[in-house]
Formats: structure tokens, C-alpha cells, sequence
């Protein structure tokens, strides 16, 4: 079978600094894939390449079977990727709902016609109401995303990116600034969403990294330098003092 | 009926009864006054949907503006002359036909600035505009057999079939038509589909590209139909004054335009309209009262942009309550 | 030979004011975040204060005194009554305001002076020319103007690199936030950079003065030419607003001289001319579009 | 303080017109901007002209700003909502473009005091529609006449790159007949050095240049800054030498040939009465051919009105016609297209006992030339 996500032998380099060195890892339909590491590791640079906003100096990148190393952004979307932000990244002037509606309507198409009525869309506002509906986000659905609560934005966004059907995830820090209920709110909407796509977590909850990832991978300075299942990462060494015995003391 | 048709109506029919009130208290340049507003209006509101909707700050407009009166302008001339464009273009003064000439050549011109500028943003893209919009000027400027900078003369207005174009008030009814016809068709523009694409580009583009939009292809889409909007205003305009010159598409041109918007409103409907009406009437009223209008329009200016935010629709929206 | 010699310093001396007047506005523009329309006003107002000083009293150097206090007068006067309060405002606003001021200066100065143009001359010790090479004579006051734009161009130099205040300056171009954080007196830092930057731009009025037709409006002309010279340069970045404005300068007088001659050569007549000439005047635009296609941050941003 | 003062009464004195119980003329001039001064020129020489004539006028001025969508509206309001029948005052040839027809089909009578477009000179020539001043071509023409009598051969001619510098540049070229370097520069340009430049390089033994406004200023400045006044003489048209260059350019001008249908030593009685209101009114301001013009035209119109009357679209325009007035130009007569037909001179710039520059007549280079369009006129 195809790895819904295979990249190999990445390199970004900025200046004297190597912020990606030669990575390469793979994420499988229906898994949860942990990036873990300390800060300044290159967690986010390396997610920013997959996503294509940075372009790597060398390696490759495939998103379901397709070379995408250069691709711009929005094509690796068409692909089935989708994303959410380290801080989040919402459209603040518009409602939950709206905010939803975009995202649906990014994914349905007819972006293009400028006679229509958006507003009167019925397929895409069905889908909105079925979305909200039972989630917590529902009584606040016409409230401007910008006055939202920081664990509503990022459920919010969290939304959004499935709204997109996606074949691959990228997570980057969903728990970062949420309170241990929240997160665990977030936790459940994660596991629930996992039979629908499969995901790359970027993550500094070791809790929810453990809860969650099938694999994980370990970043230091730019290189993988461990990856395994959660036990296999628990009990290595090199991890240990690298990574876990600085967080955990 | 809702509440904002009604209102719409209502200043429709208000504005249509201008020339008939213009006879009446005497007054008769008020319908000529009203009718260039309209037509600024129409050039403030296109540029309205990219900088006010689509947050891209073109400071080049009135060159979108210039292109489309001078389409109007020089197939008249060939009309007068017998002569043909380039050799092969035969010149027409028929207003249904150099109307969608002129919003034609005027979106080509916008393709092709918007394909290059769109590359940048911020600053730069304000400036890169601005740099595109000079050039046409000088270009349309060194044009000999077009006049050059004295621009060219429009002898009669172009022909509408069954109306009478000479008749000032037949003329003005049927800007007013246009205006009324573009003032619906980005209500339309901004609710559709695509106007919410490029609502939410406007407001974080990086999002909208994730969610897989070609934020670049959008964006210079929706400079192109600006683009067009303004050659229409601008052909409108050629017809109205019966005159093109290279004046149309100066660097203050563009920045009239832009004053226009800002002072009426940002990013509403309506507000570039009424900037445009207000700049204009102060401008023509100051004027005859002293050689020195420039001064207390500046002053005025100053202080609208300085004790409120979001212009006279704001202010509008204020005195009314809220409403819409 | 000599003739490309010549139309070089022409061109280093069109720089030097270009200099002058980016130099403020892209200080303005990298540490307030603003966008000054009124920077050319600036210039009007420092040329008009000189020659009226000038003619008052007979002395230019009266003049160019006059010229510098009104300049950075004005320019504290505008940050104080208007910018302060829109810096938290967006470019529209900013762009209305300062078009706004625009308008006022320019009537006042007609208020004040009259339409008719000044006249001021070149100061006596430098009304000659100086025998630079075998044949070619040049205005000394040309060089006056370019030894004082590269003395301005060194004092701040060290002004940004060397000293205190030139630290905050830098911060400020490229992290705002930082230098707040430093709990620097931000106000005074922006009252003082307007200050500085509406000096430099009379400056440039009160040098063109003797060369150039001091007249309302003078300010506007050169204004296009200055954004684009810190576009170029990158906004921010005094480097780039040198490099840009030396560069910018030679390539616009180079165009100039030889273009449309150079295109006669290769077209018949008088159409070349006309579309040398026309390409000459969009140079500098065509410059700015070129460079932004391929460095859409000009060259020196100082912003990452 | 005092300039302050004597502005704010000029403004005064416009507002409030002296005969208002006389019939409305309208002055559409630009008053605004840099050009400005050209503007007040024509609105106070149009004043003083019609005063000398002792006729019953109001003036309603106002401001184009140099743009032809104002023209056009404070037209609009000039002829449809106060009913004025004659216009005047357009300075430059774009907004006369825009405004000459608008009044033309209100049925209206514009007389020109400076803006002659070809576009109006030629075919479309009307009966309603006089110059008063003259047409581009014959201005430049004086000049490569002046040129080629001082016996030059070689020239280089240098003009802005818009339609009326090349109509400079051809006009001066038809009469010179020597060889010419045509050079073009900036629309807004202001700094000459590279000109200089190549003016040295190519040495001709005469310079033309055509630079009305600032950027004549500016010229003239340079040129006398890079040591070519001395070595290169120049031979120049009336608008790139009026008395408010002059004034600000001040010695930079002198030795200076010029070429002009009128200059303010002329020896007749109706310039020398000009002269003298000019200086009673306005002692600070210089007088120059563009108030002179103006004045011309006052007279024309006030001796029309005279004549006349007001309210007589008709009689007024073959009043007008018969151009019955005793211009301060001496011999001034309309062609077939309505515009002069006059005399050129050749006049040379001095200095006067303090140095600064004066206009002395030398001698009449052409007479009675009207202009090159008049034959495709048929009215």
C-alpha cells in the first residue's frame, strides 16, 4: 500500500542553519503520527514544507502517491491536505458559522461565480448545521470568531480543517493554551475524527501524545533521531536524555 | 420589502427626479453635478471592491478609469475621421458598442497590471500600481494622433438607440441607470460565491490557502472586474463631458478615487457613492465662494479622518441608530 | 567620454536629493509604520522658508538656516497635531490624512507667499564652475549639493550604526513591538525620527532652491519619484534608500541623455524620439516594477 | 505679512467686481497650483481691460484647477444657471478642449485669451468661438524666424514631450530651416543638468527651448549655472520668458533673445495705458503677455458690449467680430478661423541699472502672419 504522506531525505537550510536535516518519516491511512521534540527543533518548519508555504533545498515530499515537493500550497489542499495553526489562524470578522461555510465552500467549489448568493447555498449550509450540531461550538455558531474563547477557536479550526475532508491532517500544537478539560475535549474530537483521516500531530502534551499516536517521531536540531511506537519511545535512551529527561525534570 | 431596498428605492427615485428639481429651483447644473458624482461613484465603488473587500490597495486605478474613456474617445475620433484603428478597427459612436469595448480593453489592462503587481503586497503593491498607472499616463500622454496631453474631443455623445443623447436630462437618466445597475451588481458581487472568497482572503489569506483557494487566481479575478468597472465609469464619464484626456488616469486621479472611498467608507456598498457626492459637491461649492477651496476642503478632510473611523457611512450608520 | 562623465555627476547629484528626501521618508516608513504623502510638502516648505529668508536678508546661508528650522518645525508640528494619532490606524486613513495635508500646505503656502515662483540664487562662492576635467566645466553649486548629500549620507551612517538612538532606530524599522518593550519613550522616539526626516526633506528643499523653480507644488512632483526610491531600497532600510536614490538617480538622467539618440539609431526618427523620451520618463517606474517582480521587498527590506 | 494682505484683498477685490449691475462674463481660469499665477494674470489684465473700456460688466471668476471635468461643471452652472452668454479665461489648451464645446452648443460666445488649441483652429473652427492671443504654431514659427535672421545655421531645440513642445519644435523648425537637434524632456521634470550636457556636447550656435511656467524657470536657471548663458546664446517664445520668469530667474536672463507679439516698451497709446493701470493696480506683481492678452481681450469684449449690448447673442458676436478696439499689440485683425492675425517681434533681454533683467524691443520679424490652420476653416 501507499503511505498517505512519505517524505524522504528533506533538507532546509536558512543561512549557516540547518533547520531540516535530511528527514524523512511516513504517516499511514487511518494513523496518528506524533512529531515530538523541543523547542527550535524544526517541528514547525518541517510542517510548513509539507504544507508548502517553505519550499526544501533538497528531498521530497508525497502526498498520497503524487509528488508535491514543489507544489504551491492550495494544490497539496486539492490533494486531501488539511492543517491547523500553532497560533490560530481564523476569519475573524465572520461567524462560527461562516467561518464553517468557507471551508465547506473551499471544498464544494463554485468559488468563482459571482452571480450566485452564497448565503442560499443549501449544500453547504446543511453541512454547517450537521457539523455544529452536538458539538459545544453550537450555541455560539453566529458569534464573530474573533470573540471566541482561545479552546472555541481552536475547536473551531479544528472543524474547519475536517470540514475539508482531508486524507491527511497536520496538527500543530492543538492542545498549546488549552486548560486539562479542553484538552481533553480535544483529545476526544481527535480520536473520533481518526477513522476519517489520518494525522501528524505536533504536540508538547506528552499526555496527549501517549493518548493518541500510533507512532511517533522524535526531532532534535533538524534530524529524526528516534521513532517507534509510544513504548519503543519511552524506553529509549537517547530520547531520554535528549528530549524527555530535560522536559520531564 | 426590506428595510435597505426601501431605502435604496427611495434615493433611486430622489436622485431620477434630479433634473426635474434642477429646472425647477433653477439650479440647472445640479443634474450635471449629480451625474459626474455618480460616475466617480461608480470608479470609487469599483475600487471599493478590491481595497475595501479584498484589502489589496491600488493606487493605479484611475489608469482602469483612463483606458476605458479613452477607448470611447478614440473610436469616436476614428468614427469622425473615417479612419480605422490600427488599420483594420473601424471606429463607431454607438454607446452599445463602445461600452463593452471600453470594459473589455479596460479588464485586459487590469489582467495584465494585476498579473504582475499581484506578486507583491503591502507597501509595495500600493506602489507598484502606482508605478503601472504612470506609465499608461505617460504612454497615452506622448500619443500624438490622440491629442497627447490636450487628450480628445468627443464632439457629440455617443448614440443609445430611441433616446435622445443630446438632451442633458436623458443622458444623466441614463448614467443614473448605469450607476443604479453597478450599485446592484456588486451587491450581488460581494454576496456571492466568489465575494466570500475574497472576503476572507481580505481577512487572513494564509487560511484561505490552507482551505485549498488559490488565493493569487482570486485575487487578480477580482482585480479584473474592478478593473472593468472602471473603464465603464470611465467611458461613462468620456460620454458625459464629451472630452478624454490623459488627466483621467494621473497619479491624483487615483488618489481622488481613493479619497472618495475613504471618506464615504470603506468596504460598504454605498459609502464610495457617497463620498464621491460629497467631495465633489464641496469641491464645486467651495470653489465659488473662494479661489482658495483647497484649503478648507483639505481642513475638512483632516478633521473626518481624524474624529471618526470608517468614514461618513459610519457616521451615517451612527446618527441612524445602527441601522443598516 | 566626457559627456558620459558629466551626465554621471548630473546623475549623482539627482541622486543625492532623491537621497535626501527617501532617506526621512523611509525612516517615517520602517519605524512609525506611516504613509506620508505630505513628505514632499516638507520640501516645499523648506525651499519656500530658505528663498524668502534668502531674499529677506540677502544671505543664503540665512536661508538654508531658515529652511531647516521651518522644515523640521512643520514636520513636529504634523506628527504632534495629526500623525500621533493614527499610527494605530490603517494605510487608508493615513493615505486621506496626509492627502488632506497636502491641500492645506499647498493653499497656505499660496496664502502666504503668493503664486508667483521665488527666486533665489546660487550663493557667491559657489556661483562659478570648477574645471573638473580638460573641458568640462561644472557648476560648483552642483557639487556643493553633491558633497553635502554624501555628508548626510555619512552622518547617518553613523547617526543609525554608532549611536544610541540609531539603535532604537534600527530596532524600531524591524521589530515595532521591541523597542516599546524597552520601555524606550516611544513618542519622543517618533516626534524626534518626523523631526529628522522633515529636516532631511527641507534640506533637499532649501539645496534644490537655487537650481529648481520654487513654486507651489514643487513638492508633489518629486514625491512619486521618492516612494519609489524607498520601495526600491526597501522600506525602512536608509542603505537601501542611498543605493536606491544614487542608482535610481544615474539611471534616470543616463536614460535621459542617451536613450531616445541611441534609439534613432535603430528607428527611424521622429517616432524614436518620442518613444525614447516616453520610455525615459516611465524608467523609474519600469525599474520599480522589475525589481519588486523579482525581490517583491526591494532590496535592503529591513522587515523579514 | 504684507504678500498675506495683499493676496487676501486681491480675493476681496474678485469677489465683489466693481460694475455689478453690468452683464455677466464668465472667467473659467486655473488659479490653483503651480500655474496658478497665469490664472490671476488673466482674471486681473481682463479686469483692467474692460475697465479701460468704461463698460457695464460682472465678472463671475472661478477655478479649474487645471482639470477639464471642472471646467466643464463650473461651465455648465456659468451658462445653464446663471445664463451667461460669454466665456472667457481658459489657460490651458486641455481644459479649453473640454469647455470650449459645452459653451458652444449652450449657444454661448467664448473669447480666448490664451488656450488655442489646433483641434478648434481648423475644420472645426466656429462662428461663436474667438482667440484673442494666438495660435501655438505662429508663436514658435517667430522664433525660428528670429533664429535664422541672427544668421544661425545649426540649432538644438529642446521642449516638454506633449503636444504643444512638439508644436514648438515643428514651428521653429519650419522657419529656421538650419539643422536642429530636437530634444525632449519630462512632462514634470525640474532638474536640466543632463540637457546641459548634451547641449555642450553637440555646441549649436543657437538654442531654442519652449518651458512656460516652472520648468522655464528652472532652465533658464541652469543654464546660466552650467556656463552656457555666456557661450551659447538662445533664442526663446513668449511663454518661456514672461515677466514672472524673468522675476524669478532673475540675471540669469539676460543676453537672452526673445520673440513676442507684444512687450511693454511698445510706443502706443493703448499699451502704454495698460502699462500704467497695471502698475497702479498690481506694483508688486510683474505684467506679462499672458495679462497683456487678457487685457486685449477686455477690450474686445468691454468695446463689444459697448457696442452691443449684452443680452444680443448675435449682435455681440459680430461686434466681437469686427474686432473694433485698438489692441496694445498695434495691428490686430481675426482670420477666417477667428484667430489674430499680428506682428512679431523680436525683443532682447538686458540688464536694467540694477542688474535685473528688461525686455527691449528690437525689431518687427514678421507681419501680419495669422496661422497655418485658418485655410481649413470654412464658416
Amino acid at each position: 500500500m501507499t503511505h498517505v504522506l512519505e517524505i524522504s531525505g528533506l533538507v532546509k537550510k536558512f543561512g549557516g542553519l540547518t533547520a531540516t536535516d535530511h528527514v524523512s518519516l511516513t504517516v499511514d491511512t487511518g494513523e496518528i503520527h506524533a512529531l515530538i521534540g523541543p523547542n527550535g527543533a524544526g517541528k514547525s518548519t518541517l510542517i510548513n514544507q509539507i504544507c508548502g508555504e517553505i519550499i526544501p533545498n533538497a528531498g521530497h515530499i508525497h502526498l498520497a502517491g503524487r509528488e508535491v515537493t514543489r507544489l504551491p500550497p492550495a494544490d497539496r489542499v486539492a490533494l486531501g491536505l488539511g492543517r491547523t495553526f500553532q497560533i490560530t489562524s481564523l476569519l475573524d470578522d465572520m461567524t462560527v458559522r461562516q467561518n464553517l461555510g468557507l471551508a465547506v465552500q473551499a471544498r464544494e467549489g463554485g468559488n468563482f461565480h459571482i452571480f450566485d448568493r452564497a448565503a442560499k447555498r443549501a449544500e453547504i449550509w446543511d453541512e454547517v448545521g450537521e457539523t455544529l450540531n452536538d458539538t459545544a461550538l453550537s450555541p455560539r455558531a453566529d458569534i464573530a470568531a474573533a470573540d471566541l474563547s482561545h479552546g472555541e477557536k481552536k475547536q473551531l479550526e479544528l472543524l474547519m480543517a475536517l470540514s475539508q475532508r482531508p486524507r491527511l491532517l497536520l496538527l500543530d500544537e492543538p492542545m498549546a493554551g488549552l486548560g486539562h478539560l479542553e484538552s481533553q475535549q480535544m483529545i476526544d474530537s481527535l480520536r473520533a475524527a481518526r477513522s476519517d483521516c489520518a494525522m501528524l500531530l505536533v504536540e508538547h502534551d506528552m499526555e496527549a501524545v501517549f493518548a493518541l499516536a500510533d507512532r511517533i517521531s522524535v526531532l532534535v536540531y533538524g534530524r529524526v533521531i528516534a521513532a517507534g511506537t509510544a513504548d519503543e519511545i519511552r524506553a529509549n535512551p537517547a530520547v531520554r536524555e535528549a528530549y524527555l529527561g530535560e522536559e520531564d525534570a | 420589502m426590506k428595510r435597505e431596498n426601501i431605502i435604496l428605492l427611495v434615493v433611486f427615485v430622489l436622485l431620477a427626479l434630479v433634473p426635474f428639481a434642477a429646472e425647477f429651483t433653477g439650479q440647472s447644473s445640479w443634474t450635471k453635478l449629480v451625474g459626474q458624482a455618480l460616475i466617480y461613484g461608480m470608479a470609487a465603488a469599483s475600487l471599493n471592491f478590491i481595497l475595501g473587500y479584498g484589502g489589496m490597495i491600488s493606487f493605479g486605478h484611475a489608469a482602469f478609469f483612463g483606458v476605458g474613456g479613452y477607448v470611447v474617445g478614440i473610436m469616436y475620433h476614428h468614427f469622425d475621421a473615417g479612419t480605422a484603428f490600427l488599420g483594420f478597427i473601424p471606429g463607431t459612436d454607438q454607446m452599445l458598442i463602445t461600452l463593452p469595448a471600453a470594459v473589455l480593453v479596460a479588464g485586459l489592462a487590469a489582467a495584465v497590471v494585476g498579473a504582475l503587481s499581484l506578486r507583491t503586497g503591502g507597501v509595495q503593491f500600493i506602489m507598484i500600481t502606482l508605478a503601472f498607472a504612470q506609465m499608461f499616463f505617460f504612454l497615452f500622454i506622448s500619443l500624438k494622433t490622440y491629442g497627447g496631453e490636450d487628450g480628445i474631443m468627443v464632439r457629440r455623445t455617443n448614440a443609445l438607440p430611441g433616446l435622445d443623447m443630446k438632451d442633458k436630462a436623458t443622458l444623466y437618466w441614463v448614467v443614473l441607470g448605469f450607476a443604479a445597475a453597478y450599485y446592484l451588481f456588486l451587491r450581488r458581487l460581494v454576496q456571492s460565491s466568489f465575494g466570500q472568497i475574497i472576503a476572507g482572503i481580505r481577512q487572513n489569506e494564509r487560511r484561505m490557502a490552507a482551505m485549498g483557494i488559490s488565493t493569487y487566481r482570486y485575487k487578480l479575478y477580482a482585480f479584473i472586474l474592478s478593473g472593468m468597472g472602471a473603464g465603464l465609469s470611465g467611458a461613462l464619464m468620456v460620454n458625459f463631458l464629451r472630452f478624454a484626456s490623459p488627466d483621467m488616469m494621473h497619479w491624483s486621479k487615483s488618489g481622488e478615487l481613493m479619497v472618495m472611498v475613504i471618506l464615504g467608507g470603506v468596504g460598504t456598498l454605498a459609502g464610495p457613492f457617497i463620498g464621491a457626492g460629497a467631495l465633489f459637491t464641496l469641491e464645486s461649492m467651495l470653489a465659488r465662494y473662494t479661489e482658495h477651496w483647497m484649503l478648507p476642503v483639505g481642513i475638512l478632510l483632516l478633521i473626518v479622518v481624524m474624529t471618526s473611523k470608517g468614514g461618513l457611512m459610519a457616521l451615517i450608520r451612527k446618527l441612524t441608530g445602527g441601522a443598516k | 567620454m566626457i559627456l558620459l562623465f558629466e551626465q554621471l555627476l548630473n546623475g549623482l547629484q539627482y541622486g543625492v536629493t532623491l537621497f535626501l528626501l527617501a532617506a526621512g521618508l523611509t525612516l517615517i516608513f520602517g519605524i512609525m509604520g506611516v504613509i506620508n504623502l505630505a513628505h514632499g510638502a516638507l520640501y516645499m516648505v523648506g525651499a519656500f522658508a530658505a528663498s524668502w529668508v534668502a531674499i529677506q536678508t540677502g544671505s543664503f546661508w540665512g536661508g538654508l538656516l531658515a529652511g531647516l528650522v521651518a522644515s523640521a518645525i512643520a514636520g513636529i508640528v504634523v506628527e504632534l497635531g495629526v500623525m500621533r494619532r493614527l499610527y494605530a490606524r490603517d494605510h487608508l486613513d493615513q493615505v486621506l490624512a496626509t492627502f488632506a495635508l497636502i491641500l492645506i500646505f499647498n493653499q497656505s503656502t499660496v496664502l502666504i507667499f503668493g503664486r508667483q515662483p521665488l527666486f533665489t540664487s546660487v550663493p557667491e562662492i559657489f556661483s562659478g564652475s570648477v574645471q573638473i576635467l580638460p573641458g568640462l566645466p561644472y557648476p560648483t553649486y552642483r557639487l556643493f549639493v553633491i558633497a553635502v548629500g554624501l555628508a548626510v549620507a555619512v552622518g547617518l551612517y553613523f547617526l543609525i550604526n554608532k549611536t544610541r538612538v540609531g539603535m532604537l532606530v534600527r530596532a524600531g524599522a524591524t521589530n515595532r513591538q521591541m523597542v516599546r518593550a524597552l520601555g524606550v519613550n516611544i513618542q519622543g522616539l517618533y516626534t524626534a525620527v518626523f523631526a529628522l526626516g522633515a529636516l532631511l526633506a527641507g534640506l533637499a528643499g532649501v539645496m534644490a532652491s537655487p537650481i529648481v523653480s520654487v513654486q507651489v507644488g514643487m513638492g508633489d512632483e518629486i514625491i512619486l519619484a521618492t516612494f519609489v526610491v524607498v520601495v526600491i531600497g526597501g522600506v525602512g532600510s536608509v542603505k537601501g534608500a542611498f543605493v536606491a536614490g544614487i542608482v535610481l538617480g544615474m539611471f534616470d538622467t543616463m536614460l535621459r541623455a542617451f536613450l531616445p539618440a541611441t534609439l534613432q539609431q535603430v528607428m527611424p526618427g521622429p517616432e524614436a524620439q518620442a518613444l525614447g523620451v516616453g520610455l525615459s520618463s516611465m524608467g523609474i517606474y519600469l525599474m520599480m516594477a522589475l525589481v519588486l517582480l523579482v525581490r517583491p521587498r526591494g532590496l535592503f527590506a529591513a522587515r523579514g | 505679512m504684507k504678500k498675506l494682505l495683499t493676496t487676501a484683498s486681491l480675493l476681496v477685490a474678485s469677489m465683489v467686481p466693481a460694475y455689478a449691475e453690468g452683464t455677466k462674463i464668465g472667467v473659467i481660469t486655473t488659479l490653483s497650483g503651480p500655474a496658478g499665477y497665469l490664472g490671476e494674470q488673466i482674471r486681473d489684465g481682463l479686469t483692467l481691460g474692460l475697465q479701460a473700456t468704461g463698460a457695464a460688466f460682472e465678472l463671475v471668476v472661478e477655478d479649474d484647477g487645471r482639470d477639464p471635468n471642472t471646467g466643464v461643471q463650473v461651465a455648465d452652472r456659468m451658462l445653464n444657471e446663471e445664463g451667461i452668454k460669454l466665456l472667457t479665461g481658459i489657460v490651458f489648451s486641455n481644459v479649453s478642449g473640454a469647455v470650449v464645446p459645452e459653451a458652444l452648443d449652450a449657444g454661448a460666445i467664448y473669447v480666448s485669451p490664451n488656450a488655442a488649441p489646433s483641434g478648434l483652429a481648423g475644420a472645426k473652427c466656429n462662428p461663436n468661438y474667438f482667440v484673442v492671443s494666438w495660435q501655438n504654431d505662429s508663436l514658435h514659427e517667430a522664433s525660428g524666424a528670429a533664429a535664422k535672421k541672427l544668421g544661425y545655421t545649426t540649432a538644438v531645440a529642446l521642449a516638454p514631450n506633449y503636444q504643444a513642445g512638439k508644436d514648438a519644435i515643428e514651428g521653429f523648425k519650419r522657419e529656421f530651416g538650419g539643422e536642429v537637434t530636437e530634444i525632449y524632456t519630462g512632462v514634470e521634470q525640474s532638474d536640466f543638468a543632463g540637457e546641459m550636457a548634451q547641449i555642450r556636447d553637440k555646441a549649436p550656435q543657437v538654442v531654442f527651448q519652449f518651458h512656460p511656467g516652472g520648468q522655464g524657470i528652472a532652465f533658464l536657471k541652469q543654464y546660466q549655472q552650467s556656463g552656457l548663458l555666456g557661450s551659447i546664446p538662445m533664442v526663446l517664445s513668449e511663454p518661456s520668458y514672461d515677466g514672472v520668469i524673468l522675476k524669478a530667474v532673475g540675471p540669469a536672463a539676460v543676453g537672452v533673445t526673445g520673440t513676442t507679439h507684444w512687450n511693454a516698451d511698445f510706443d502706443n497709446e493703448a499699451s502704454k495705458a495698460m502699462v500704467a493701470a497695471w502698475a497702479a493696480a498690481f506694483p508688486e506683481t510683474p505684467l506679462t503677455t499672458y495679462a497683456q492678452q487678457a487685457y486685449d481681450t477686455g477690450l474686445l469684449i468691454g468695446g463689444a458690449l459697448n457696442k452691443a449690448g449684452g443680452e444680443d447673442v448675435a449682435a455681440l458676436q459680430a461686434a466681437i467680430k469686427a474686432a473694433d478696439f485698438t489692441s496694445t499689440r498695434g495691428h490686430f485683425a481675426f482670420g477666417a478661423n477667428q484667430h489674430p492675425i499680428q506682428d512679431w517681434y523680436m525683443t532682447e533681454i538686458v540688464a536694467d541699472e540694477a542688474g535685473n533683467p528688461k525686455i527691449v524691443t528690437k525689431e518687427k520679424i514678421r507681419e501680419a502672419v495669422g496661422d497655418v490652420y485658418a485655410a481649413d476653416c470654412k464658416m
